[in-house]
């Protein structure tokens, strides 16, 4: 039993590796970039990579490289709000919902059937119309609308642990509701959440790359790949390169989280674990 | 666009034009936006008087007309055998309902061009006559923009679907958030269009249109919004580019009533530490032109401005040190649009030079732009693209976005108004002269009016010196 | 079964009236006078408040939500605040052109997704499975509107093989029609079967690993068609909720294809009227889609007892 | 002697790995019917799965199989030939009759299926009616309409009879059968037992029957193959390997599944007293001695120290009150049901029918006394399950009462329960699932304690861990369980932390739930042994609850038995057993297979009870 899990789970591995170039890649920007990813240039406008511009400079003359890590710490940023706004209402609303008898339930759920009808980048673009295009209020908007997504979930999971024996135990050992909730239900339904997490990260980078597209997402010149990649269109057939570095960055970043989840779904899937 | 291949020039022409913003209804009396006269107004309305591709005053519907010896009254001659689309002739009477209607029922603020018109008469079926509360030359010049359109009596029902003008084309159909065909019509008093057919597609994203462009989805680029993509139209046995002059003034606007930018050192500091060939360069691809004020080559009181603030950082610094602000934070406030949220990002760059950093805020255009910057003028920069022509006098209006309240500069404008024509072009360059020296503003350069077009199509209108997009003159030659 | 049917009937009625609530509450808390922005900068107070007396803008909320729920009941969304148009038959129309290119793209994802999807669980463990996973992957990391710009770039601009965009109803031209129709349903169906084939894969596995499949294998019916006669329905059922759900994310995929493709649909109506902040055409819009939604999600929820015996029970 | 329908030689499975089936060598004459046993793990799916060709995907078998027409080896076949034969010359039933089934496919169309598959030319018209045939020969009541049915409308027996319809449709040479009758109750097991037996013997089938009931394999088989670690340690006659089993691991399995009868009411010996040499660190002596072995002589995994298991036992213990207890001679009764009822209501499923409601308990009327060792007995549904969370306080009945220690039960919200939780205290089936898999073992059985605050225990921190130390020694579990997981132990040691965690805090009376009816028969004895040693030493009253009527008859005195939520007997065991008065009871006993009395010619057919009464009631 144990051999097997020692086993490193290859998508967990791969997931974890491209992660991590991600988060490294952010962590870096702070501390040195090989140029200030702001400066504009006219000088230096359009080149191809060279020694100096490691992957060359856009319309602008900004350095791609110090714009593309700089622009990680976007998508880090875009994907932990979205991500955090989601779990932290979603989760216990969730487990709120599975935990809560009779018609409460039932209306909570049914709540939850109708927020989901609602999708996550129609919010952001009517969030963008209302208080103003920034990174900040589109990723509010894409957590809230994941909150359904983490409710359905920890519900299911929540109703889930709720009908095991533990719980029955824990109720005849005379735990009261919050105390089934805190140490019994959340623990459990945690993984559920860490995957979601992962994957509705991939998400939420992949939907502020459609907003910056529509014009609704990160506001120039802070960099983010989605802006990146909307602005290297004009010049596609120019300047090819200037679209497939930050398509390549988005890429690996919904790719990396979308693996991570997949490898951690892997790990906590009990028909997996039971073996 | 596909429709034309292969078809000769005749009466069975069509043509394709690709354009950028959409009307949001086909009533410009009621509703602002400039994409409604750009594809109404000489197309399907026509006033009496029109501009030409010089920026002359040239007859229209009115043949010829006189004007009192105190400027007051004008006398129109109109023509003959001119009627609306819907058969009905167009009269003196039509004319002198036309011009009191903009008192009456427009909605929009422009209706403010009328206010000096006392009275607007039809002496005889042919004849007008106009008196004016006091001289003006900005109210003939305003009769070639969309108020002086002309309407028939009895088709004013429906402008938002259904317009009704003198003009050689029809709306035949408009297709929302895609398309509005125009036809030629019959019965036209002038020289019937070339093309029988024109269909004004409309594209949100320029990419779109470019892609449209060179899968012969469309014949006409109307104006290139990415000039960077111009090097995928190199091809001249494909494609021809056309490079004019436009009216649009790319404006770094400052709030003139909020410190420190109140201090014309500061606003002068900041003319100087930009480098406006920079900006166009990088932000415009280098097509345009540098002006230095608000008043386009195409204007008869053009002078050129471009080098009262020639780029000197050194000098910024020193002007800002004087007036007490070493370093500055200043909100930037820009529209949504391709060339003003390029442009601040070079500004932003240029400033952070000399200390000022600019905090680039891009609002959503048209609605939250206007509503805060235009309205409420709750911004210390901003950029925006003036269109209008000679706009120039709208400095003198304190009330305006900018907030400049220059006493000189309104008189001035005042004597431009009632004074003759020479006396009109000498002041104007006194305002524009002022303005400048006075760094009310920062004049980043003028759109150039960039077109792509099938090589086949001739007519075209090299620089747009009007609202209209004259499509009157266009023909398509095919081998 | 019909108990069933009136249960989730009333569900879906009670769904669509709580969300007419919400969207009519976000609009209400828009900032923004519609009045005011349907006559632009240079409208005068008098006009503006004339206007807002004629939209009946300036009546308490309530009655305003009374009418327009009215409305709507007849199909009826009111005028346009900017074009004085009636909103219906606009939305309606675009509405058309949307659902060709949404069920266009979910046919696609279908096409794609199912085979692969399967074929991905059979070989799990094999090179070819783990190919096309990997491959499924990437899938789901590219973004609709990069394949959407690479293909016109390849398809139309470069191969010219395909219109780079455009509308054309079908009964206008059925031909140009489909031409035009292949670029965006297929940028915007390839990303949704990358994810779809992936529940697949899931639904398939389980479906594998099920007692009645070793059962029908034991009966001699080979690994393949054991799963195509009696793996494939069962697999069914939780597709099939995948795809409703995933309806709400093609019709917002649509948006940004619609933009693309310059296809004149609900996304640049709903953008449009963002821009021009007219409320009431957003408010039409945002219903419509949610309805859709929901109606999708309804017709789900029966089709499952279609698919499931289980859920008959007419005991 | 004729070609054996099957042989098996040298079979070896392994997975990545090592061999989890090595060297497995037998064969199968026509008509023979072999019973291969063994422990949970032990590769006897694996062997049968193999045989087949069915393994699942990783797992690669050597070795060879042969079918006695066909000449090749079917390890070395490909799908295309396997398909070929499975459904026809050798077919499978499956452990579990609620899966076997496709849900969304009628019964009859599956049964037909496998006609078509081997008779392409077979119409299908022909083949649905020879499907209603089948059903009917595997005695499904109304034939015509199960066939009609979904899987879902039917019984877990009646399944199971489909999935033999589907098995012996084609008349097959091998009928390999997997544990087929573990997931259902005693009488509707002996009427599938019955039903393989005769269906086999008809058409002379080799069967290859699979359980780990040696009482099942007994009754039905003729030979006997037992399994161990994936290697087969006997192979012979049934009598000779039940009578003198030659593998120690046999030896322990019989030990395990027979417990020689007549079985008393207790298995207590002296040594079960506690140790006075041993300090005692709580008001309750610790079970655990300086050796290591637990009061009754056992070692934690339930073997003596010299080897062997738990001794027969010598009879009553003279410390212990009377076994068959008064009405009312001592102390008034802990536990007090009256008139309990619970009926479960089902959501409304049609608008014709009224809501479905399930009456789980009918008017339930009893007492236990304190000291008692109450065994509550009954087929799955008939209520036990819904009766002890009625007693615990977990459920409110529809009517009725339950009195504790004179205390109102029902009515009464959990929160104000606190006197029930600190007297009562369950352990349940599960021995996995009732444990939470994320926490530590110390804070599972520590669980009691912090719940309830409890004031007559208030402690600290740091004593919890004592007492919860004390505990898991008196389970018989290492010291350094209580910083481990869940998933970290086997079966029976996790039922142990289970009993530790009801212990904790000093209950009066302790409730299992079916404690042992997922574990493998030899830790089963070790559980029930520490069960009745945990009560005598805790002077516990025991509320013992299961479906396995061997299993009360080893621990309890008095037995309830439930029958469709009603009490159809109540009385002391061993009366129960040698004289049962209700029908139901009678037919229950009837149907438990035994060695012993199969070795003495007990036959399946004689366990279903009277055939035509059978019949009469499906
Ligand atoms: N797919 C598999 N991959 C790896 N190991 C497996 C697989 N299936 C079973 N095993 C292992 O093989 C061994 C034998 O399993 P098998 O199912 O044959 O046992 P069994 O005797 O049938 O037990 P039970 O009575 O519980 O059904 C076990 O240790 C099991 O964990
Ligand atoms: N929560 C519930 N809702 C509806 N019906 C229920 C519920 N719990 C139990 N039942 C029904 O009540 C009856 C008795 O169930 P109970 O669990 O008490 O049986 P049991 O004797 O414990 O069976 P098993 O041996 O299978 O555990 C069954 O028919 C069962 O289906
Ligand atoms: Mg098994
Ligand atoms: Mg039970
Ligand atoms: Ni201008």
């Amino acid at each position: 039993m144990s051999a097997r899990h020692r086993s490193v789970n290859p998508s967990l591995l791969a997931g974890g590796v491209l992660v991590g170039l991600v988060v490294l890649l952010a962590l870096v920007s702070f501390l040195w970039t090989p140029h200030d990813p702001d400066r504009v240039d006219s000088a230096h406008r359009l080149l191809g990579p060279d020694g100096s511009f490691w992957l060359g400079t856009d319309k602008f003359g900004r350095d791609i490289t110090s714009r593309l890590m700089v622009g990680a710490r976007t998508t880090l940023f875009v994907g932990v709000v979205a991500v955090g706004v989601a779990a932290v209402l979603g989760t216990p609303l969730g487990i709120l919902a599975g935990m809560a008898r009779g018609w409460r339930g039932g209306l909570l759920s049914r709540a939850t059937d109708l927020a989901m009808a609602f999708p996550a980048l129609l919010l952001a673009i009517m969030f963008g119309a209302v208080f103003g295009a920034s990174t900040l209020t589109a990723m509010i908007a894409i957590g809230l609308a994941t909150v359904p997504a983490y409710v359905r979930i920890v519900r299911a999971g929540t109703l889930a642990v709720m009908s095991t024996e533990y719980v029955l135990a824990a109720r005849a050992a005379g735990r009261c509701r919050l105390g089934i909730a805190l140490r019994h239900v959340l623990p459990n339904v945690a993984g559920l959440v860490i995957v979601q997490g992962s994957v509705s990260f991939a998400i939420a980078v992949l939907a502020e790359a459609g907003l910056s597209f529509l014009g609704f997402g990160t506001a120039p010149p802070t960099p983010s790949w989605g802006r990146m990649l909307q602005e290297s269109q004009e010049l596609l057939f120019t300047h090819p390169l200037l679209a497939v570095w930050p398509g390549a960055a988005i890429m690996i970043a919904v790719l990396g989280f979308n693996l991570f989840g997949d490898g951690l779904r892997d790990r906590y899937d009990p028909r997996l674990e039971r073996r | 666009g596909s429709g034309t291949t292969g078809e000769t020039a005749g009466s069975d022409t069509s043509l394709d034009v690709g354009f950028i913003a959409e009307p949001a209804s086909l009533d410009f009396t009621r509703n602002d936006g400039a994409a409604i006269p750009q594809a109404l107004l000489v197309n399907v309305y026509e006033g009496l008087v029109k501009l030409d591709a010089e920026g002359r005053i040239v007859p229209l519907l009115a043949k010829s007309w006189q004007v009192s010896p105190d400027r007051r009254t004008y006398t129109f001659t109109l023509r003959d055998g001119v009627t609306f689309s819907d058969g009905k002739p167009f009269t003196a009477q039509d004319a002198a309902f036309s011009i009191d209607r903009v008192k009456t029922s427009w909605t929009t603020s422009l209706k403010t061009g009328m206010d000096v018109v006392a009275r607007a008469e039809p002496v005889s079926a042919t004849t007008l006559k106009v008196t004016l509360k006091r001289p003006s030359n900005s109210w003939l010049f305003a009769m070639t923009t969309r108020i002086g359109a002309m309407f028939s009596r009895t088709g004013v029902a429906d402008l938002a679907t259904k317009p009704i003008g003198t003009g050689p084309f029809v709306v035949e159909k408009w297709t929302r958030g895609d398309s509005m065909v125009l036809t030629a019509r019959d019965g036209y008093w002038g020289k019937a269009p070339a093309v029988q057919r024109i269909t004004l597609r409309y594209f949100k994203d320029p990419t779109a249109m470019n892609n449209a462009m060179r899968t012969g989805g469309i014949d006409v680029i109307s104006t290139v919004q990415a000039p960077e993509s111009l090097p995928e139209f190199s091809d001249t046995s494909k494609y021809h580019v056309i490079e004019g002059t436009s009216n649009g003034e790319v404006v770094l606007s400052y709030n003139n009533s909020k410190p420190p930018l109140t201090d014309r050192r500061v606003r002068q500091a900041l003319s100087y530490a930009i480098d406006r060939k920079a900006v166009l360069d990088t932000a415009w691809a280098g097509h345009g032109t540098l002006i230095g004020s608000m008043v386009p080559p195409t204007d008869p009181w053009y002078e050129d401005l471009s080098q009262t603030y020639p780029y000197d950082p050194a000098k910024a610094r020193q002007l800002l040190a004087q007036a007490g602000h070493p370093t500055l934070t200043l909100r930037l406030r820009i529209p949504n649009l391709p060339y003003a949220v390029a442009s601040a990002q070079v500004v932003k760059s240029q400033l952070a030079q000399v200390g000022v950093t600019a905090r680039i805020d891009v609002l959503e255009f048209p609605a939250r732009w206007l509503d805060e910057v235009y309205t409420k003028a709750d911004y210390d920069m901003s950029i925006i693209s003036h269109v209008e022509p000679r706009d120039i006098t709208s400095w003198g209006n304190p009330d305006y976005y900018w907030r400049y309240d220059n006493p000189r500069v309104q008189q001035l404008l005042a004597q431009a108004d009632s004074g003759t024509a020479q006396q009109q072009v000498d002041r104007m360059k006194q305002v524009a002269r002022t303005l400048a020296e006075d760094a009310a503003a920062d004049w980043l350069f003028l759109l150039p009016n960039l077109m792509v077009a099938d090589p086949g199509v001739r007519g075209l209108p090299t620089n747009v010196v009007s609202e209209a997009f004259d499509l009157t003159a266009v023909s398509v030659a095919r081998s | 079964m019909l108990l069933r049917f009136l249960t989730r009937t009333g569900v879906f009625v009670g769904s669509v009236a709580a969300a007419s609530v919400v969207v009519f509450g976000f609009m209400a808390v828009l900032p923004g006078d519609p009045a005011r922005i349907a006559l632009g900068v240079n409208a005068t107070p008098a006009a503006v408040a004339q206007l807002r007396r004629e939209f009946g803008t300036d009546r308490p909320m309530l009655a305003q939500y009374a009418d327009w729920a009215r409305g709507l009941l007849v199909g009826d969304f009111g005028e346009s605040y900017v074009t004085r148009a009636a909103i219906g038959p606009q939305v309606l129309d675009r509405l058309g052109v949307t659902l060709w290119l949404v069920g266009a793209a979910m046919v696609v994802a279908v096409l794609v997704a199912v085979p692969i999807g399967t074929v991905m669980a059979v070989r799990h463990r094999r090179p070819s499975g783990l190919a096309l996973s990997a491959l499924s992957q990437f899938g789901i990391a590219v973004p609709a509107f990069l394949t959407g710009v690479l293909a016109v770039a390849l398809f139309a601009v470069h191969l010219g093989w395909l219109p780079a965009g455009g509308y054309t109803p079908p009964a206008q031209d059925p031909v140009m029609f489909l031409r035009q129709l292949v670029l965006p349903a297929g940028a915007l169906g390839l990303a949704q079967a990358a994810i779809l084939a992936r529940y697949v894969r899931t639904a398939v596995l389980d479906v594998l690993r099920e007692d009645y499949l070793r059962t029908a294998r034991a009966k001699g019916l080979t690994l393949t068609r054991a799963l195509v006669r009696h793996g494939l329905r069962n697999a069914a059922i939780p597709i099939s909720t995948v795809l409703g759900l995933q309806l709400a994310t093609l019709l917002v995929g649509a948006i940004v294809v619609e933009r693309v493709f310059v296809i004149p649909g609900l996304g640049s109506l709903l953008l449009d009227g963002v821009a021009n902040r007219d409320l009431l055409l957003v408010q039409g819009v945002v219903m419509v889609l949610v309805v859709a939604v929901l109606v999708v999600n309804y017709l789900v929820d029966l089709l499952y007892a279609v698919l499931d015996p289980r859920l008959r029970r007419a005991t | 002697m004729s070609n054996p329908t099957l042989t098996v030689a040298g079979l070896g499975v392994r997975a990545g790995g090592g061999p989890l089936v090595d060297d497995v060598s037998f064969t199968i004459d026509p008509g023979e019917r072999v019973g291969l046993v063994g422990e949970s793990g032990s590769g006897k799916s694996l062997t049968a799965l193999a045989v087949m060709g069915l393994l699942p995907e990783g797992l690669v078998a050597q070795g060879s199989v042969r079918l006695a027409e066909e000449s090749t080896d079917l390890l070395g076949a490909d799908e295309r030939a396997l398909s070929k034969l499975r459904g026809q010359a050798m077919s499978m039933v499956f452990q579990e009759p609620m899966s076997a089934l496709n849900p969304v496919m009628r019964v009859g169309d599956q049964v037909a299926e496998v006609l078509r598959i081997h008779q392409p030319g077979l119409h299908r018209a022909a083949s649905r009616s020879r499907a209603v045939d089948l059903l009917a020969k595997v005695r499904l009541p109304d034939p015509a309409r199960a066939a009609r049915a979904y899987p879902h409308q039917l019984s877990g027996g009646q399944r199971q009879r489909v999935v033999i319809a589907i098995a012996l449709a084609n008349d097959p040479d091998l009928l390999i059968c997997d544990e087929p009758t573990s997931a259902l109750d005693v009488t509707v097991q002996a009427q599938v037992l019955d039903l393989i037996v005769a269906a086999t013997s008809r058409s002379n089938t080799g069967l290859l029957f699979i359980t780990h009931d040696l009482a099942v394999v007994a009754t039905v088989c003729s030979r006997v193959l037992v399994m161990h670690d994936g290697v087969l340690v006997e192979n012979g006659p049934v009598s000779d390997v039940f009578r003198q089993p030659r593998h120690p691991y046999t030896r322990a399995l019989l030990d395990a599944a027979e417990p020689s009868s007549p079985a008393p009411t207790r298995h207590l010996n002296p040594t079960q007293r506690p140790s006075p040499t041993q300090p005692d660190p709580t008001p309750r002596p610790d079970g655990t001695r300086p050796d290591g072995t637990r009061p009754d002589g056992t070692r934690p995994d339930g073997t003596r120290p010299d080897g062997t298991r738990r001794p027969d036992p010598d009879g009553l213990d003279s410390a212990v009150e009377p076994a068959e207890p008064a009405p009312h001679p001592g102390p008034a009764p802990v536990i007090e049901l009256r008139d309990l009822s619970r009926v479960y209501r089902r959501p409304r499923t049609s608008l014709r029918s009224a809501p479905s409601s399930v009456p789980a308990l009918r008017d339930v009327s009893f007492d236990i006394a304190s000291g008692q060792r109450f065994g509550i007995v009954g087929e799955s549904g008939s209520g036990k399950s819904t009766l002890v969370r009625l007693l615990a306080g977990l459920d409110q009945p529809t009517a009725g009462s339950v009195r504790f220690a004179g205390r109102r039960v029902d009515g009464v919200p959990e929160r104000r329960l606190r006197f029930l939780r600190e007297d009562l205290q369950l352990v349940f089936q599960d021995p996995s699932g009732s444990l939470d898999p994320r926490m530590r073992v110390g804070d599972i059985v520590a669980e009691p304690l912090v719940a309830m605050r409890d004031s007559r225990l208030r402690r600290t921190q740091r004593s919890h861990r004592t007492r919860v130390d004390e505990l898991l020694a008196a389970v018989g579990l290492p010291a350094d369980a209580a910083e481990r997981y869940p998933h970290q132990f086997s079966g029976g040691q996790r039922q142990r932390i289970s009993l530790a965690r009801a212990l904790a805090p000093a209950p009066k009376v302790l409730v299992a739930d079916e404690p042992v009816s997922a574990l493998d028969a030899s830790v089963r004895a070790q559980i029930l042994d520490l069960l009745a040693s945990l009560a005598d030493t805790f002077e516990l009253t025991l509320v013992f609850v299961s479906h396995d009527l061997s299993v009360v008859r080893q621990v309890c005195d008095t037995v309830a038995v439930l029958h469709e939520g009603r009490v159809v007997e109540l009385g002391p065991t061993e009366r129960i057993f040698t004289a049962p008065e209700h029908p139901y009871t009678q037919r229950l006993i009837a149907a438990v297979p035994s060695v012993s009395r199969a070795l003495s010619g007990t036959t399946v057919h004689d366990l279903t009870g009277d055939k035509a009464r059978l019949e009469a009631s499906p």
